[in-house]
C-alpha cells in the first residue's frame, strides 16, 4: 500500500495486510498467498472472485487460522476489529484459546460444500448447539430454543422437526441454510463465505443469496463472499477483490471494477464470460494459455504470460497502486487503461 | 536273489539297508540314550538263536552287496510313517541321509486319513502279491502285551509286506497252541532266527517307558513296572508331600479329552484305567499274572482248557453297588463284541466256548461261562497260552449301567463321562479337556489309599504340555514313551525318571510284493 | 427392524444349508474316516477287517452319503446336533462346555485389543508424523508380523516358566470356581491373542482417524472456536468409530474359530482346540457343527455389523 | 437457423432406474430419471438443453448414445440409409450408429484414463473402427490434437500432465476421432474456470462449423445456452417444460419454471438488475415426482389443476411465427394449431 | 475501500508465535526450494511418495535381500540343508554353521535359506495366483455384472463366511498335506477377498467417464475391463497382494506349528519354527528358533511396510 487515506474507521472489521501464506504439501513449497491486502466492513460485503487455486480459500482459512497443517502464515497482518478493540488474529496459537474465541463467536464461516460441511453422524441441533454451548451462557433448554429459531429464520420448515434430523434428511439447500445457522448463531461481526454456493442449483442459491442480504441487512454483518462467478459479484458486492494466483491483482466498489476494470486479467475476465440477455451475438474473447503451475510460479507479474498488453517491465512484480481512494490495481500499465476508460 | 521283479524281495538289498543305518549312533544322539538299539523283533535275548546279532552298521559292506543285487540307483524308495511328532521327523530325515550314503535314495511322508487301511491291506495272492499297500518302507512299531503278537502276522494271509514264507508257518502255529513258555520260546529263537537272516521285518530300536515321578512322591517301595498295561503298583500305599494347604494332592497328566476310554481297549494307558477300574488278576511289573485283585482265588486247570475263579467277598462299585459275579460274566460276553478290545485279551474271549458265537452276534451268551455264587468258571474250546495275562487285564464294568446297550457302540455311553468303577480311586469330578479329580475310594478292598487327591491334566505323552506342566510342578507322576520328554524332564531337579523295559520296538516293514 | 432382523435371519439358512452341504461333501471324498482314528495304527493291522465295517456300520458311517446329509441336515435343523463319533458325547454338550472358554478368553482378548487398539491408533493418527506415531506404527507392524504361537511360547518360557508368575496354560484347576481364582490362567493367552488384534485394530483406527481428521466437517467444527479436543473426539473419534466398530464386528467370528493356535499353545479347552482334534481325528459331526457354527457366527456377525452400524451412523437404514 | 431435416427423433423416451433395496435386492421403485420426452434434434444445430441438478439431462443424452438402454419409447436416427430405431438394436446392431453418434463429458479429471497416454486413449477407438497400422493411428491421433489446438507431442504425455481444459478439449478429439455427425456435450465446461471456459466454448463452435456437426448441448448454464444454442429445451423432473428457438426463450419466456431460473441467474452486468423470483423448496425427488404438473409445488401461479393434470408440450405460436413448445396449463396465449 | 494505518500500538499485540518442529521443518524446504530454483522433481509422483517413506524403503531393501539370498541360497549356504550331522547336533552358532545347528545336525543357515524359498513361495505364489484368480473374475464381473457376478459373488460369499483359520483346517483335512496343497488352500481362502477388493474398484471406476467414452465407441466389455479399467486398480490390488503374502507366510507357520502344514521333509520356515515346541530348546537352544523366527517377521514385517507404502503411494487423498 502506497498512500493511505489516514483516519479510524468505525465500520472497519477486519483488515489484512500483506498476508503471506505457504502451504508445504509434498515436501514442496505453494506460495498460496503472496501479499494480500483488503478491509473488511461492516454491513458491507467484499466478494473475492477469481479463478480456481488462486487463493480464495487459503486466504478465508488464513483468518480463522483453519489452514491445512502443512501451512503457515509466513508475514503479514490480520488484524480483527472486535469490541474489546483490535486483535492480530496471525500471532495467536492456531487452535489456542483466544483463537477460539474468536472463531464462531467474532468471526463465523460457512463452506463451499455443504454435503460434506456437516457432520453426518450428530443432529443439526446438535451442530447448532454446540456453538451456542462454547459462546454464550445459555442453558441447555435455551440453546435448544435458540437452535429451532434459527432454523426457522433460515426459512427451514417444521424446525421443531428438523432440528433432531440428520444432515442427510436435509437437502443441499437446507444444509447450506442450516451452515449459515450455525454460522450465525452467535451473531458474528464477520461472515465469510467461501463459495457457498457453488454446489447448489442456481434456483437454490438465489434462496442462499436473499438469506445472506437479508442477514446483511438486518444484522449489519460484515460479509466476505467468495465466489468465481462475475454474475455473482455484479449481484451482491459492494466491493470487489480479483484476484490471481494469490495476489489480488485490483480491488475496490463494484461499480469502478465492473464498469472500469484497470487490470488486465479483470478485463479479460468480464471479455470471457456469455452475459445473460446480450444474446447469440455477443462477442466473448478467450484468455489464452493456462494458469501456472502454483509451484512454479514467474517471478514478474503473474499473469504476464496471458496478458495481451505484456510489456518487458511485466518481468518484474508491479506493486500494489492505489488508484483512487478505494481502487487499487496491481499493474504497471494501469495508467494508460485509465487513460483509455476516461476516453 | 530276489523272489519277484521288486528288488526289495532280494535279501541283499534288505540286509544292505539294515546295514546302511547306524542305530547306535542314532539311539545315543538323537534319541539321547532314551532307545536301545534293537537286535531282535522282540527285546529279550533269551528269544534269539545261539549266535543272533544285530545287523550292525557297515556301510561299505552294504554298498557291495547293493552292487551284488544290481541296485537300480534311480528309484527312490517311499518310505510312509504316521507318528506327527518332530523327533519322527528327525530320524526320518537321519535315516534318509544314510541311506543316500550307500546309494539308495528315499523320501519319507507322513500318512494321512485311514492310517490302518494303507499299512494293513493284505494282498489277495499271498505270495506273488501285487502289493495291496503303496509304499516301500514302513517305520511303525509292535506294542505287544505278550510276545506272541510280535509274530502272529507272519501266519498265513496276514501279511501286507513279506509274501509268505513257509517255514513261518508252523512256528507261528506252535507258539500259539502251547501254554509251555519252553514250546513257545522254541518258537520265538527259530523265527527270530528266519526274520533276522532274511530281514523280513527291520527291527530298529526298543522303546522304553520311562516312568516320571516328582521328589513330592513316595512310593514307599513298590516297584515300577509296564505302566502301559495293569499291574500292581501299589498305589494306595503312595505318599504326596503336603501342599500350601496340607492337602496331599498329587498331579498326574493324561485326563480325558471329550470321554473316558473304555478300559478293555488300552488297559492301562489313562489314569482312570489303572486307578479307577480293577482287574480280575493281578500282574506284577513284567506283567507276569501273581495273583488276584478282585478275584480271590482262581485255577487254571492242567489242560489249560477251565479257568475258574472267586470274586472277593462284599466288593461294590464306587457308588455303592454290589460287584457280582453277573457284572463279570456280562462284560466277558460284552468285550468279545467290542471291535476294539485288545488283541489279545480278544483271542483270549473268542476261545471261550461260544465266544466266536457271541462275537459273531449268533448267540447272547457264552456257554462256556458258568457262575456260582462269587465263582466264575470259563472253559476254553481251544487252548489259549495267554489266558491268565488276559484275565490280569481285564476290568469287568458294572453291567446296571449299560441295560440294552449296543456293544459296538459302547464306547459312545454317556457311562463314560462319569465311569463308575471298583478301583483304588473314584472320580469326583470330571471337566473334559480341563481336569479330572479322583479321590481315594472309602470301600476299596484293599483299604483306602493315601494320597487325598489325584488332579490329572490333559496333557499326553510327546505333547509339550506335559513337559510345561511338569517344569511348573503339574506333573508329580506319569510316564512317557516319547524319548524327547526323557531328557527334559531328566533335566528338571525335582523330577525322576525310571526306565522300564517293555515289549514295544519300532521298526521297518519292507514291502516285498511287486508294487504297480 | 426387527423384521428386517427376521428376514436376515431367514436368509441366513439356505446359506447355511448350501455351506454345510459343500463341506460334508468335502469331508466325504476325503480318504479315511473316525474309525480309522479310534484305533491306534499300531493296533489297526491286526484287526478282523469285518468288525471294523461293523464298527462303521454302527455308527452310520456305511449308509450312502446323501442318505447320511439328509439324516444329519434334518437332524441339526431340528435342534439335534448328534454325536461326537469318537466319544459318542452329544455335539450340544460338548459345545457347552468349550463355548464358555472360547468366549472368555476371546472376548477378552477382543475387549483388550479394542480398547488398546482405538486409543493408541487415535493417538498415533493425533500425533501423526511424530516420533511417538511412528514408534507405535513400528510396534503396530511388529505385532501382526510375528507368528502368534511364537508370542505365546516366548511368554511361557519367561512369564510361566522364568519367572513362575502365571501357570503355563489351562483354565482352570479343581478348586477354581470363581473368574477370579481363574484369572491367572486367563492373562496370558488373552494377551499374546490381542497383540495381533490390538495391532491390526491400531492400525485400522489410525487410517480410520486421519480420514476422519481430513474430512470438511473437521474444519467447520474448528472454525466454530471448540477445543481441540472436542473436535478430535467428539466429531474425528465418534466418525472413525464406524469403521473400527465395523472391523471389531468382523473380528467377532474370532470369538469362535480365531484362537485356534492361541488354545492349542495355552492348553485353553476351548472351540478351537477341539476343532483341531476333530479335524485330526476325523470326527465329523464335530467338524461338521464347529464349521457350521462358525459360519453361522460369521453370518451373524455381518447381520450384527449392519445393526450396529445402523445404530451409530445415521445415515445408514437398515433396508425393510 | 431454420429446422433442416430431423436426425435424431425421440418419442416418449422413458428412462427408469429401478431401486433395489431390502434383503432380497427387490426392486421396490423406480427413479423416473427421463419421464417421457419428445424431442427432434436437426441436422447441423446446437440444441440446448437445460434445467436443474437430477432432472434428467445426463441420462436423456446417455438415452440417446443407448450408453443407457431406454425403458420406454423410441430413438431413431434418421441417416442417409433411412430411420433405424435404436432402442431395440444390441451392441452389434448399434456399431454402425456408435460412428455416428458421440459424446463429451463434464469432469475433466476422470474423462481420460489415468494409466494411459493420450495416444493409448485414444487408438483404441481407432484400431476398433478399423485403422489397422500404428503409424496411421499416430497420424490421425495427431491431427485431432492440432485440431482442438494442441500440441501432436502431447499425444505421448499422461493426463495428469493436462489442465482441466486441455483435457476438455482432449475429451472433444476423442469424441472427434470417429467423425460423428452429433455430439452430446454433457455440461462440457461447467467444470472450467471461467477464463478457460470460453476457450473451449470457441473451440466447439469452430468445429462445428468445420465439420458439420450438431451438438446436443446439455448445461445448468443458461447464460452459455443463450450463447451457444439454436434452439433450447429446458427440463424439469425428467420432462421437458420448454422448448424453442433460443432469441425466443428469452424474449418470451413462457413456462413459470423458465421464468424463475433465469431471474435467478446472476448477471455480470450492473446495469441489468432484475427483480429476482426466489423459487420456494427443493426440485422433488424423481422417485415419487408430485401428481400433476411437477413444478406445482414451486410454482407461484399454481391453480388447483396443475395438481391434477399433466399438461402436455403444445406449441404456441411465436412472434416471429415460430414454433415455441411449453408445458403448462395456464399459458395465456393461444395455442398454435 | 479505505485502508486504515496500523499502529502498532493499536493492535493488541501478543508475543510472535513460538516456533515449532513443523517451523524447523518448512524453513527446510523453502531453504532446499531456494537453492535450487526451478528444478522439477525427479521421477513419478508414485515413486517419489513410495522412496519418501523411509519405512517402505526398509521394507524393499529388506524384502529383496532375503529373496536374494534364498534363490542364491546354493551359492551361499555351505551345508546341505537336509543333510544331517549327528556329531554335530545342537551346535551353537559358529564360525562353520553360522546360525548353529538343529536336533539332527542340520545347518540351519542353510535351512532358513532354502527354507525361505518354500516359505516364499507358498505366499508369494498362493498370494499372487489368487490375485489372478480375483482379478481375472473380479474385474470382468464388476464391470458386466450379470449371472457371472452373482455367481461368483455366491461362491465368494461362501468362503468368506468361514473364520479363515477354520477354513483352512477344513480345506487341509479335505485335500491333505502337500506343498501344492498348501498353495491351493490359501488360494481358495484369499481369491475371495482380492475379487471383492477388484470388484468394488471396478464398479467405481465403471462410473469414469473415460469408461463410458469407451463404451460410446462400442468397445467390447473384456476389451475395457483388462485393458482400460484394470490398470488403475493396480494399486490396491499391490497393497492387497503384499497383504496376503503376509498373512500366508504366517499361517504356513501356524500350520506347522499345528503340524498340518508342508509335510517335514520338506524345509520351510515354519517347520523350521516348529522345534520351539520343544521346552528344552526353547530355553536352551536359542538359535534353533531365534534366526528362523526373526527372519519370519523380519520378512513379513517387510512385506507389510511395502504394503502401508503401497498404499500410502496409490492413495490419492494422502497429503504430505
Ligand atoms: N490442503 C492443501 N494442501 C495443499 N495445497 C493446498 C491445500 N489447499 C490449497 N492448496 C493450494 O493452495 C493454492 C490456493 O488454493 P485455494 O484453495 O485457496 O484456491 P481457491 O481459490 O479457493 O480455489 P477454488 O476455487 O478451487 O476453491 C492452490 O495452489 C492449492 O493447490
Ligand atoms: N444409474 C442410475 N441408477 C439410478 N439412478 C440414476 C442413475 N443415473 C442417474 N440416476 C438418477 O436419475 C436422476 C437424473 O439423473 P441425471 O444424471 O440424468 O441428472 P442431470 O440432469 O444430468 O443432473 P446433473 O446436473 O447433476 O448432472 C437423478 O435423480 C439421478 O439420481
Ligand atoms: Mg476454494
Ligand atoms: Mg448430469
Amino acid at each position: 500500500m502506497t498512500d493511505r487515506t489516514p483516519g479510524p474507521d468505525p465500520e472497519l472489521a477486519l483488515s489484512v495486510r500483506d498476508l503471506k501464506t505457504y502451504i508445504y504439501a509434498n515436501n514442496r513449497c505453494n506460495r498460496a498467498l503472496d501479499g494480500v491486502s483488503f478491509d473488511i466492513h461492516r454491513g458491507k460485503t467484499l466478494c473475492i472472485v477469481g479463478e480456481s487455486g488462486c487463493g480464495k480459500s487459503v486466504t478465508a482459512a488464513s483468518i480463522l487460522q483453519l489452514l491445512p497443517e502443512l501451512s503457515r502464515i509466513e508475514e503479514g497482518e490480520i488484524v480483527y476489529h472486535g469490541a474489546e478493540g483490535p486483535v492480530n488474529i496471525e500471532r495467536l496459537k492456531r487452535n489456542g484459546r483466544r483463537m477460539r474465541a474468536i472463531r464462531g463467536k467474532e468471526i463465523a464461516m460457512i463452506f463451499q460444500d455443504p454435503m460434506t460441511a456437516l457432520n453426518p453422524v450428530y443432529s443439526i441441533g446438535f451442530q447448532i448447539k454446540e456453538m451456542l454451548l462454547y459462546h454464550t451462557r445459555l442453558g441447555k433448554r435455551a440453546r435448544h430454543a435458540k437452535a429451532i429459531d434459527l432454523l426457522r429464520s433460515m426459512g427451514i420448515p417444521l424446525p421443531e422437526k428438523r432440528v433432531r434430523e440428520y444432515p442427510h434428511l436435509y437437502s443441499g439447500g437446507m444444509r447450506q441454510r442450516a451452515m449459515i445457522a450455525i454460522a450465525m448463531s452467535c451473531d458474528p461481526r464477520i461472515l465469510i463465505a467461501d463459495e457457498p454456493t457453488t454446489a447448489l442449483d442456481v434456483t437454490i442459491q438465489a434462496q442462499i443469496f436473499e438469506l445472506m442480504d437479508t442477514l446483511k441487512r438486518e444484522q449489519g454483518t460484515a460479509i466476505m463472499l467468495i465466489t468465481h462467478d462475475m454474475g455473482v459479484v455484479a449481484e451482491l458486492a459492494d466491493d470487489v477483490a480479483v484476484m490471481y494466483m494469490g495476489q489480488i491483482v485490483e480491488a475496490g466498489p463494484v461499480g469502478q471494477v465492473l464498469r472500469n476494470p484497470l487490470h488486465p486479467y479483470t478485463r479479460a475476465l468480464l471479455e470471457s464470460i456469455p452475459v445473460l440477455g446480450r444474446g447469440k451475438n455477443q462477442q466473448i474473447r478467450a484468455i489464452p494459455g493456462q494458469t501456472p503451475d502454483p509451484y512454479d510460479r514467474p517471478t514478474g507479474c503473474q499473469f504476464a504470460e496471458r496478458c495481451r498488453y505484456r510489456v518487458d517491465a511485466c518481468a518484474e512484480m508491479p506493486p500494489e497502486t492505489q488508484v483512487s481512494s478505494s481502487h487499487r490495481v496491481r499493474c504497471w500499465r494501469h495508467r494508460e487503461f485509465m487513460a483509455d476508460a476516461a476516453e | 536273489q530276489a523272489i519277484n521283479d521288486n528288488q526289495l524281495s532280494d535279501p541283499r538289498v534288505r540286509k544292505a539297508i539294515a546295514l546302511a543305518i547306524d542305530m547306535d549312533t542314532i539311539a545315543e544322539t538323537l534319541f539321547e540314550g532314551a532307545a536301545i538299539p534293537a537286535t531282535g523283533l522282540t527285546s529279550d535275548p533269551g528269544n534269539y538263536p545261539e549266535g543272533m546279532e544285530a545287523h550292525g552298521y557297515d556301510p561299505e559292506r552294504a554298498r557291495e552287496l547293493l552292487a551284488e543285487a544290481g541296485w537300480d540307483g534311480s528309484r527312490v524308495l517311499d518310505m510312509v510313517y504316521y507318528y506327527p511328532d518332530q523327533q519322527t521327523a528327525d530320524f526320518m530325515a537321519v535315516v534318509q541321509a544314510m541311506l543316500a550314503d550307500v546309494g539308495v535314495q528315499m523320501e519319507y511322508r507322513l500318512l494321512e486319513g485311514d492310517v490302518g487301511a494303507q499299512i494293513s491291506g493284505v494282498p489277495e495272492d499271498p505270495v506273488n502279491g501285487p502289493a495291496v499297500v503303496d509304499w516301500d518302507l514302513l517305520y511303525g512299531a509292535r506294542a505287544a502285551l505278550a510276545p506272541q503278537e510280535y509274530f502272529n502276522r507272519f501266519a498265513e494271509g496276514q501279511m501286507p509286506t513279506v509274501p509268505t514264507v513257509p517255514e513261518m508257518l508252523p512256528l507261528v502255529a506252535q507258539v500259539n497252541a502251547s501254554a509251555d513258555p519252553e514250546v513257545q520260546r522254541d518258537g520265538y529263537r527259530q523265527m527270530e532266527g528266519i526274520i533276522n537272516e532274511n530281514v523280513y521285518i527291520l527291527p530298529l530300536y526298543y522303546q522304553q517307558l520311562y516312568i516320571f515321578e516328582s521328589d513330592r512322591i513316595d512310593r514307599n517301595g513298590h516297584p515300577y513296572g509296564n505302566e502301559q498295561y495293569s499291574y500292581n503298583n501299589g498305589i494306595i500305599d503312595w505318599t504326596v508331600e503336603p501342599n500350601e494347604d496340607g492337602e496331599h494332592v498329587a498331579y498326574t497328566n493324561a485326563a480325558p479329552q471329550q470321554f473316558f476310554e473304555l478300559p478293555w481297549q488300552n488297559l492301562g494307558i489313562w489314569i482312570h484305567n489303572k486307578y479307577v477300574f480293577d482287574t480280575i488278576l493281578e500282574g506284577d511289573p513284567t506283567l507276569t499274572p501273581i495273583g488276584g485283585e478282585l478275584a480271590e482265588s482262581y485255577e487254571l486247570s492242567e489242560d489249560g482248557l477251565t479257568f475258574s475263579f472267586t470274586l472277593k467277598d462284599g466288593l461294590t462299585w464306587h457308588d455303592g453297588a454290589p460287584l457280582t459275579a453277573e457284572d463279570v460274566k456280562w462284560s466277558l460276553e460284552t468285550a468279545a463284541q467290542v471291535p476294539i478290545t485288545q488283541p489279545l485279551v480278544m483271542a483270549t474271549l473268542l476261545r471261550i466256548e461260544g465266544g466266536q458265537a457271541v462275537a459273531d452276534g449268533e448267540a447272547d451268551e457264552m456257554s462256556g461261562i458258568g457262575i456260582d455264587g462269587n465263582t466264575v468258571t470259563v472253559r476254553f474250546a481251544e487252548l489259549d497260552p495267554n489266558v491268565l495275562l488276559s484275565f490280569s487285564q481285564f476290568a469287568p464294568l458294572p453291567m446296571a449301567h449299560f441295560e440294552g446297550v449296543d456293544p459296538l457302540q459302547i464306547q459312545q455311553h454317556e457311562f463314560w463321562q462319569f465311569p463308575i468303577g471298583s478301583g483304588p480311586f473314584k472320580i469326583e469330578e470330571a471337566r473334559m479337556n480341563e481336569f479330572t479329580t479322583l479321590v481315594p475310594f472309602e470301600d476299596y478292598h484293599r483299604g483306602v489309599a493315601k494320597i487325598d487327591q489325584i488332579i490329572a491334566l490333559p496333557s499326553a505323552d510327546g505333547d509339550a504340555n506335559l513337559i510345561r506342566n511338569a517344569a511348573a510342578n503339574r506333573a508329580d507322576f506319569g510316564y512317557t514313551k516319547n524319548p524327547v520328554d526323557v531328557p527334559a524332564l531328566e533335566e528338571m531337579e525335582h523330577m525322576n525318571v525310571y526306565p522300564v523295559n517293555i515289549p514295544y520296538t519300532r521298526m521297518f516293514w519292507i514291502n516285498q510284493f511287486p508294487r504297480d | 427392524m426387527l423384521t428386517y432382523i427376521a428376514r436376515r435371519l431367514l436368509t441366513l439358512i439356505p446359506m447355511a444349508i448350501a455351506i454345510s452341504f459343500l463341506i460334508y461333501l468335502g469331508l466325504d471324498l476325503t480318504p479315511g474316516d473316525a474309525v480309522s482314528h479310534m484305533i491306534p495304527p499300531d493296533v489297526i493291522g491286526t484287526m478282523d477287517p469285518e468288525r471294523l465295517d461293523e464298527l462303521r456300520e454302527s455308527l452310520g458311517l456305511g449308509k450312502p452319503f446323501l442318505v447320511r446329509y439328509w439324516i444329519w441336515i434334518t437332524g441339526v435343523l431340528q435342534g439335534d446336533f448328534g454325536y461326537s463319533l469318537a466319544g459318542g458325547v452329544q455335539i450340544s454338550k460338548i459345545f457347552l462346555d468349550r463355548l464358555p472358554a472360547t468366549l472368555e478368553l476371546s472376548c477378552a482378548a477382543l475387549v483388550i485389543s479394542t480398547i488398546l487398539g482405538s486409543i493408541l491408533g487415535t493417538i498415533s493418527a493425533l500425533t501423526r508424523g511424530t516420533f511417538a506415531d511412528q514408534a507405535l506404527t513400528v510396534v503396530g507392524m511388529l505385532g501382526v508380523s510375528i507368528p502368534e504361537f511364537f508370542f505365546g511360547l516366548v511368554a511361557i518360557l519367561v512369564f510361566a516358566l522364568n519367572l513362575g508368575w502365571l501357570p503355563v496354560g489351562g483354565r482352570t484347576l479343581p478348586g477354581y470356581d470363581s473368574f477370579w481364582d481363574r484369572l491367572p490362567h486367563l492373562i496370558m493367552p488373552a494377551l499374546v491373542l490381542s497383540i495381533m488384534m490390538t495391532a491390526g485394530v491400531m492400525r485400522y483406527a489410525r487410517s480410520s482417524m486421519l480420514d476422519a481428521l481430513s474430512r470438511d466437517f473437521i474444519r467447520t467444527a474448528r472454525s466454530k472456536g471448540m477445543p481441540e479436543w472436542r473436535v478430535n473426539l467428539l466429531h474425528g473419534f465418534r466418525v472413525a468409530l464406524t469403521p473400527v466398530i465395523v472391523l471389531i464386528g468382523f473380528r467377532l467370528p474370532v470369538l469362535i474359530g480365531g484362537s485356534v493356535i492361541i488354545e492349542q499353545v495355552f492348553q485353553w479347552p476351548g472351540i478351537g482346540k477341539e476343532f483341531l482334534s476333530a479335524v485330526r481325528s476325523q470326527d465329523y459331526p464335530l467338524v461338521m457343527m464347529v464349521a457350521l457354527f462358525s459360519v453361522m457366527a460369521v453370518l451373524l456377525a455381518s447381520l450384527i455389523v449392519d445393526i450396529l452400524t445402523a445404530l451409530i451412523d445415521p445415515r445408514v437404514r437398515l433396508g425393510d | 437457423m431454420q429446422p433442416s431435416e430431423p436426425i435424431l427423433r425421440l418419442r416418449d423416451v422413458h428412462v427408469h432406474f429401478p431401486i433395489k433395496g431390502g434383503v432380497f435386492k427387490r426392486t421396490k421403485d423406480h427413479v423416473r430419471a427421463v419421464d417421457g420426452v419428445d424431442l427432434d434434434v436437426y441436422k447441423g444445430e446446437v440444441l440446448g438443453l437445460v434445467g436443474e441438478s437430477g432432472c434428467g439431462k445426463t441420462t436423456l443424452g446417455k438415452a440417446i448414445l443407448q450408453l443407457v438402454r431406454a425403458t420406454g419409447g423410441s430413438v431413431t436416427y434418421h441417416g442417409d440409409a433411412g430411420e433405424t430405431e435404436l432402442t431395440t438394436l444390441d451392441d452389434a446392431g448399434l456399431f454402425p450408429f456408435r460412428k455416428r453418434l458421440q459424446i463429451v463429458f463434464q469432469d475433466p479429471h476422470s474423462s481420460l484414463n489415468p494409466a494411459y497416454t493420450i495416444f493409448g486413449s485414444l487408438e483404441d477407438p481407432l484400431r476398433h473402427y478399423g485403422v489397422r497400422s500404428r503409424a496411421e493411428r499416430r497420424k490421425i491421433v495427431g491431427d485431432l490434437l492440432e485440431a482442438v489446438n494442441m500440441r501432436r507431442e502431447a499425444m505421448d504425455r499422461y493426463p495428469h500432465e493436462f489442465s482441466g481444459g486441455q483435457r476438455q478439449r482432449i475429451g472433444i478429439a476423442r469424441a472427434l476421432s470417429i467423425e460423428p455427425e452429433l455430439i452430446v456435450c454433457d455440461e462440457a465446461v461447467s467444470a472450467l474456470d471461467v477464463s478457460i471456459q470460453a476457450q473451449v466454448l470457441q473451440l466447439l463452435m469452430d468445429l462445428k462449423r468445420e465439420k458439420q456437426l450438431t451438438y446436443v448441448f446439455i448445461t445448468h448454464d443458461l447464460s452459455v445456452t443463450e450463447y451457444l444454442c439454436d434452439r433450447i429445451a429446458v427440463m424439469y423432473l425428467g420432462r421437458i417444460v420448454e422448448l424453442c428457438d433460443a432469441e425466443e426463450l428469452f424474449a418470451n419466456t413462457l413456462h413459470p419454471y423458465t421464468e424463475a431460473l433465469l431471474s435467478a441467474i446472476p448477471v455480470a452486468d450492473l446495469d441489468r438488475k432484475s427483480e429476482r423470483i426466489v423459487l420456494e423448496g427443493d426440485v422433488p425427488s424423481p422417485v415419487n415426482p408430485p401428481s400433476g404438473c411437477p413444478f406445482h409445488p414451486r410454482c407461484r401461479y399454481a391453480q388447483d389443476v396443475c395438481r391434477t393434470d399433466v399438461p402436455a408440450l403444445r406449441p404456441y405460436r411465436t412472434a416471429a411465427g415460430g414454433e415455441h413448445l411449453a408445458a403448462c396449463h395456464l399459458i395465456d396465449q393461444p395455442p398454435a394449431d | 475501500m479505505s485502508d486504515v494505518p496500523l499502529n502498532p500500538g493499536d493492535a493488541v499485540r501478543s508475543p510472535p508465535r513460538p516456533r515449532t518442529r513443523r517451523d524447523a521443518q518448512f524453513d527446510r524446504i523453502r531453504d532446499r526450494e531456494a537453492a535450487r530454483q526451478g528444478t522439477k522433481l525427479r521421477g513419478g509422483r508414485f515413486l517419489s511418495k513410495f522412496l519418501n517413506n523411509r519405512l517402505a524403503v526398509v521394507g524393499l531393501v529388506i524384502f529383496a535381500s532375503i529373496i536374494l539370498l534364498s534363490l542364491a541360497a546354493p551359492l551361499i549356504a555351505q551345508h546341505d540343508p537336509k543333510s544331517p550331522n549327528l556329531r554335530a547336533m545342537l551346535d551353537p552358532p559358529s564360525a562353520e554353521h553360522w546360525f548353529g545347528t538343529d536336533r539332527t545336525g542340520r545347518d540351519i543357515f542353510a535351512r532358513v535359506l532354502y527354507g525361505g524359498r518354500v516359505s516364499i513361495l507358498v505366499g508369494l505364489g498362493s498370494a499372487l495366483l489368487s490375485a489372478l484368480i480375483g482379478v481375472v473374475i473380479g474385474v470382468y464381473s464388476g464391470y458386466v455384472g450379470g449371472w457371472l457376478d452373482w455367481v461368483a459373488m455366491r461362491i465368494s460369499e461362501i468362503f468368506m463366511s468361514f473364520p479363515q483359520i477354520i477354513l483352512v483346517l477344513l480345506l487341509v483335512a479335505i485335500l491333505g498335506q502337500s506343498l501344492l496343497n498348501l498353495i491351493v488352500i490359501f488360494t481358495l481362502t484369499g481369491w475371495g477377498g482380492i475379487y471383492r477388493m477388484a470388484r468394488a474398484r471396478m464398479l467405481s471406476i465403471r462410473e469414469e467417464e473415460y469408461v463410458q467414452a469407451l463404451r460410446s465407441f462400442g468397445l467390447g466389455p473384456a476389451r475395457i475391463a483388462y485393458k482400460h479399467m484394470l490398470p488403475n486398480a493396480l494399486g490396491p490390488i499391490m497393497v492387497n497382494i503384499t497383504l496376503s503374502t503376509a498373512a500366508f507366510i504366517l499361517q504356513e507357520a501356524g500350520l506347522s506349528f499345528l503340524g498340518l502344514g508342508v509335510p517335514m521333509s520338506v524345509p520351510t520356515w515354519g517347520n523350521i519354527l516348529n522345534a520351539a515346541q520343544d521346552l528344552r530348546l526353547l530355553e536352551n537352544a536359542w538359535w534353533v528358533w531365534l534366526p528362523v523366527g526373526a527372519t519370519i517377521s523380519l520378512f513379513v514385517l517387510s512385506v507389510n511396510f511395502i504394503g502401508d507404502g503401497l498404499r500410502d503411494a496409490t492413495d490419492p487423498s494422502q497429503q504430505g
